[in-house]
């Protein structure tokens, strides 16, 4: 076994490091740089039951170490994943996460189950993308939608869960403890902060969306704060995303509690990201005798 | 198609008018794959997304690539301070280029800063292109001998008639089309110019290709962020400027 | 009347431009490198009832594009500001407003009323800050612990009142709607975001006190939505703030409905920044033939 | 106090040993106002936050401000790609200095990167100044000639012997201290070494200052990070570095 082996809710990675959901869509863009095969996982592009065409433009604003988008899960839609997208992905040697968003909690379940019998790995369950007007961060800014949820597509599908939180919460970590007790097998966070902004020449926001998400390093401290919250209140595992740019904010996410990490914005920037902290993790374990990255997970002391 | 992401040494720098600058730089792995009207993603120091700039021109023989950019803002004003000899981060190849039949004759479409993807067609069409360029006023007019030492038919307008034809492209057009349909009309300029460019053409029965810009983050189709409304299958669908584009049939453009 | 003069619950400020509080002391620091007289007003440092000698060190971790702070309302108590500090302030041209805080609603009350009859122009109630164990952000976070400390404060004193809102919740503008309708006069928005850092090398928190403050221009999208979304939905004035390192982001906050804005840690990196931002805004306004500052606030035309 | 803020040319720069650099820059502004043991901000240029330095070497003549750093992380390691010519952003001279009594011996103790804070002391007390230099090991020996032109007593240790005394600092102040009283230690080092230095001088009842160093914001006293234990009027409470300090007097100082 690797030292960078990891399991997330009884899925093995063999590294910690997945790119984020609508970061890398269905894995085929980055392929060509480097073979996908280099990632512990992939988390596809958030999917809905129907084909969605998402907002109009302008849909990405840049921030100081961030940016804003405003996508809107467009996506060709479950069944086109399935058909176009999935064989593709099955045929490589990488852990298959499927990011699913709905507008209802019917759609959520539709979704599950028709997943169910599919080769996906996980299902990461989006209850927080703050760019749709209906379902999205609605579901995840409340206990007890958010556990609803859960509850229904526990009944709809064997695959594991893991559920993906907002940061734009009063109090992310009873919104965590909801979804444990719904039948979560994992949490994930962070999805993005809504942000704004707005051009001075033109008066009008940036986004058409008006507001978006906002990720990238900036947002680190915040993932880092969160991740800790939650992995001191939940038993199941915590992957940790947000401003992560290097592989020492991925070692960070760990000490923090992170049993695997995302990556999305950095993407951007330097695209081979993904591949330089899985090296740079490796690295640093060799250097410090750790054999085990497991080791690392939630080892931060805190004061 | 393959593209890379490397640091190449910038080794030609020239400010060509005002505010607008032209690069070129080492970067042979990224040369021999360029065709004409696809992109390049720069990463500048300090900014968090790239910049996309088209590619103004491929010398393979010597592995340059030459871009020219137009500061517009925080990220390209930082572009314009490197020197040559330091290195700049490139992404590219990226994008579709533009096909215009093998062998026919083509026109060329430019306005302002949409002139510069135009220049590498023109090289390789040589006196089978005409182009025709825009600019607000003659101090704004680049690349015009540039143009003219690939041996194309080269017809200037500035919108104050301080050079060349009084009057935008359009007019331009208008009067070269009147003299034979070309293979293709090529084009590159402001939303407004592309639309009527695309109106004009096809009124003579003439095919387009037109690219497009929308603000980009990956570059390379994983982010989706960069939609641009166009007709696919007879249904208006957001597709994407960096991997569909950013050069498109004018036909499948739905200019709002 | 100057084109940047604005009026907020009834306060004449020469400008919109107001250094934060917690950034600027009481005003001496500063002082040595410009006279304040330059700035519209000053938040001084949050000040309790009784001294406190705040969080242990390190009390501060550096962050992409910002910076966490857990200082923990270290102050000399009401008392001391009354007799040491005000007077100074006092003598100079410039709006004092007082940032005060507490850990019962008793103590808000009382530090009201202490200074209902001294020199203040304005209180800046803080229910908001992140780093003190009791109150702070507790009574920010809902809306009736809120309301409640506005509505008992609004009692004991006559002075105008802005509270100071936590953008660590999941909806800001039920709460600033909470605390107008409880007899706020003003709402200035946002305190910092919740955050950690983590020493790889040591695996323990960077801030002694685990978790500390975010702020810089690293949540600027953040505080710029935060203030669209408030000034929207209350008919007092809002201050923005969170981020502001530059005219350009001053505009943009008032673009988004800020009446005035304040600017705390742009002024480390800095310390001219509020000057310069007074001068960015005058110099714009010129350009753009515009004769009152006031024109621009919410001028923003969403999509 | 006055202090300003300014960008100033880097007029010297030098590498003294493995990720030690000493900076000049011209700054007579700073310079005029400047005593030993205060430090400057400075900043760099992609990070939020400052960096405390100490000034090393203050000459009014020329208007020459001298620093000597570590590279310790990444701001550091960016500070030190400076090249002459370039422009350095200082917020500067900050702080308290050292306050040795007038025209009596003084003892210097430095530990590694404590040590460059001495110098501009040693410069001012001539043959008055004995200087105990602590590092590492050989090669980590800095700014010993320099020391030495300011005609002061030097006596260096080195933790492995490489070089010098074999051991620390606070066996060589022991030995000093019993050759006689001076007017007062000064010392800059990590925080286990000023303990050991102000109990052995507190012994000899000898008085002391010592320079701290704590996480810093602002740099003025305007925002309270860079708290410090420190006993005033017989109470312990958080003074700050910045304003209070980086010299406090060694009796006050709380050691963890
Ligand atoms: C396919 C393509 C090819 C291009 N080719 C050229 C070229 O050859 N020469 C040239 O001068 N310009 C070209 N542009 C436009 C160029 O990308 C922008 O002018 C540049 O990104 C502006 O960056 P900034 O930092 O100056 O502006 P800022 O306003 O500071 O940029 C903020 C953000 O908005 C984006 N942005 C702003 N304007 C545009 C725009 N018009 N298009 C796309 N993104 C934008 C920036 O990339 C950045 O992410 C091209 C754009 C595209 C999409
Ligand atoms: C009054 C004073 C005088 C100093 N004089 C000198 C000097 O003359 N030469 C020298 O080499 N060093 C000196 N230091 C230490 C120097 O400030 C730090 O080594 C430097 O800030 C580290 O920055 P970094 O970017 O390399 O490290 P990073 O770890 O990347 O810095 C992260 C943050 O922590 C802060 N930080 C990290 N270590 C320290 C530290 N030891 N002290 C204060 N802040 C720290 C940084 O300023 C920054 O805000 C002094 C510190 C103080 C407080
Ligand atoms: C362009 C873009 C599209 C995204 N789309 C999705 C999505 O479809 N589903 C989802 O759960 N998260 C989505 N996210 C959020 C990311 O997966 C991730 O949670 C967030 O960006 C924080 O990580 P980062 O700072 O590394 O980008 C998107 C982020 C970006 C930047
Ligand atoms: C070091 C520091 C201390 C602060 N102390 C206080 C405080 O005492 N009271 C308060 O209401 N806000 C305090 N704040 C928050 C700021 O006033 C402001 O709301 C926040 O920093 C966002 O603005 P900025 O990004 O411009 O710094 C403090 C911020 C910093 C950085
Ligand atoms: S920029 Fe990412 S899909 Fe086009
Ligand atoms: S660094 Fe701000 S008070 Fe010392």
């Amino acid at each position: 076994m690797s030292r960078l082996e990891v399991n997330l809710a009884g899925v093995t990675l063999k590294n910690p490091v997945i790119t984020a959901s609508g970061c890398c869509g269905y894995g085929r863009e980055y392929d060509k740089l480097y073979p996908i095969e280099r990632l512990g996982g992939i988390s596809v592009k958030g999917t809905t039951l129907q084909e969605r065409q998402g907002n109009p433009p302008c849909r990405i604003a840049e921030t100081p170490s961030g940016m804003l988008n405003s996508v809107g899960l467009q996506n060709p839609g479950v069944e086109a994943f399935l058909q176009n997208e999935l064989p593709h992905l099955k045929s490589r040697d990488v852990a298959v996460i499927a990011n699913v968003a709905g507008s209802t909690v019917e759609e959520y379940c539709a979704i599950a189950e028709r997943l169910d019998g599919s080769g996906i790995d996980l299902l990461e369950v989006n209850i927080s993308c703050p760019n749709v007007k209906e379902g999205g961060a609605a579901f995840g800014t409340s206990c007890t939608s958010a556990a609803e949820v859960v509850a229904q597509m526990r009944r709809r599908t064997s695959k594991p869960m893991m559920v993906k939180l907002s940061p734009n919460v009063t109090d992310i970590v009873s919104i965590a403890r909801a979804v444990e007790d719904a039948g979560a097998d994992a949490v994930s966070l962070i999805n993005t902060l809504l942000g704004m902004r707005i051009d001075l020449k033109t008066r009008r926001p940036v986004l058409h969306n008006n507001v978006g998400g906002l990720s990238g390093p900036a947002v680190f401290p915040v993932a880092v704060r969160m991740v800790w919250q939650v992995a001191g209140a939940v038993k199941i595992p915590v992957v940790g995303m947000g401003g992560i740019s290097c592989w020492q904010d991925a070692i960070e996410m760990m000490l923090a509690g992170a049993r695997a990490v995302q990556i999305g914005a950095a993407l951007f920037a330097d695209p081979y990201t993904p591949v330089k902290v899985v090296e740079g993790i490796d690295a640093w374990l060799e250097q410090n005798g750790i054999s085990d990255v497991n080791e690392i997970v939630g080892a931060v002391r805190p004061w | 198609m393959a593209y890379l992401q490397g640091c190449y040494p910038l080794v030609g720098k020239e400010q060509l008018t005002a505010g607008i600058y032209s690069y070129t730089v080492s970067c042979p792995e990224i040369v021999s794959q360029a065709v004409p009207g696809q992109f390049v993603h720069v990463r500048v120091d300090g900014f968090s997304l790239r910049r996309p700039i088209s590619i103004c021109g491929i010398d393979t023989e010597n592995g340059l690539l030459r871009m020219v950019f137009e500061v517009r803002g925080k990220g390209t004003e930082a572009l314009a301070q490197l020197v040559p000899g330091q290195k700049i981060d490139l992404l590219g190849p990226l994008g579709n280029g533009f096909t215009p039949p093998a062998g026919q004759q083509v026109v060329l479409v430019g306005g302002g800063i949409g002139v510069p993807p135009l220049l590498e067609l023109a090289a390789r069409a040589g006196d089978r292109a005409t182009a025709i360029l825009g600019f607000r006023t003659a101090s704004a007019v680049i690349l015009a001998e540039d143009f003219r030492a690939h041996s194309c038919d080269l017809r200037l307008a500035t919108d104050d008639g301080s050079e060349g034809y009084h009057g935008f492209v359009t007019g331009l057009l208008e009067e070269r089309l009147a003299e034979g349909a070309p293979g293709m009309v090529c084009a590159c300029g402001p939303m407004a110019m592309l639309k009527g460019v695309v109106e004009i053409a096809e009124a003579h029965g003439v095919p387009t290709q037109v690219s497009l810009e929308e603000r980009m983050g990956c570059g390379v189709g994983a982010c989706l962020v960069c939609a641009c409304k166009t007709v696919r299958d007879g249904r208006e669908v957001f597709t994407h400027v960096c991997k569909d584009g950013p050069v498109f049939d004018g036909k499948e453009v739905v200019f709002a």
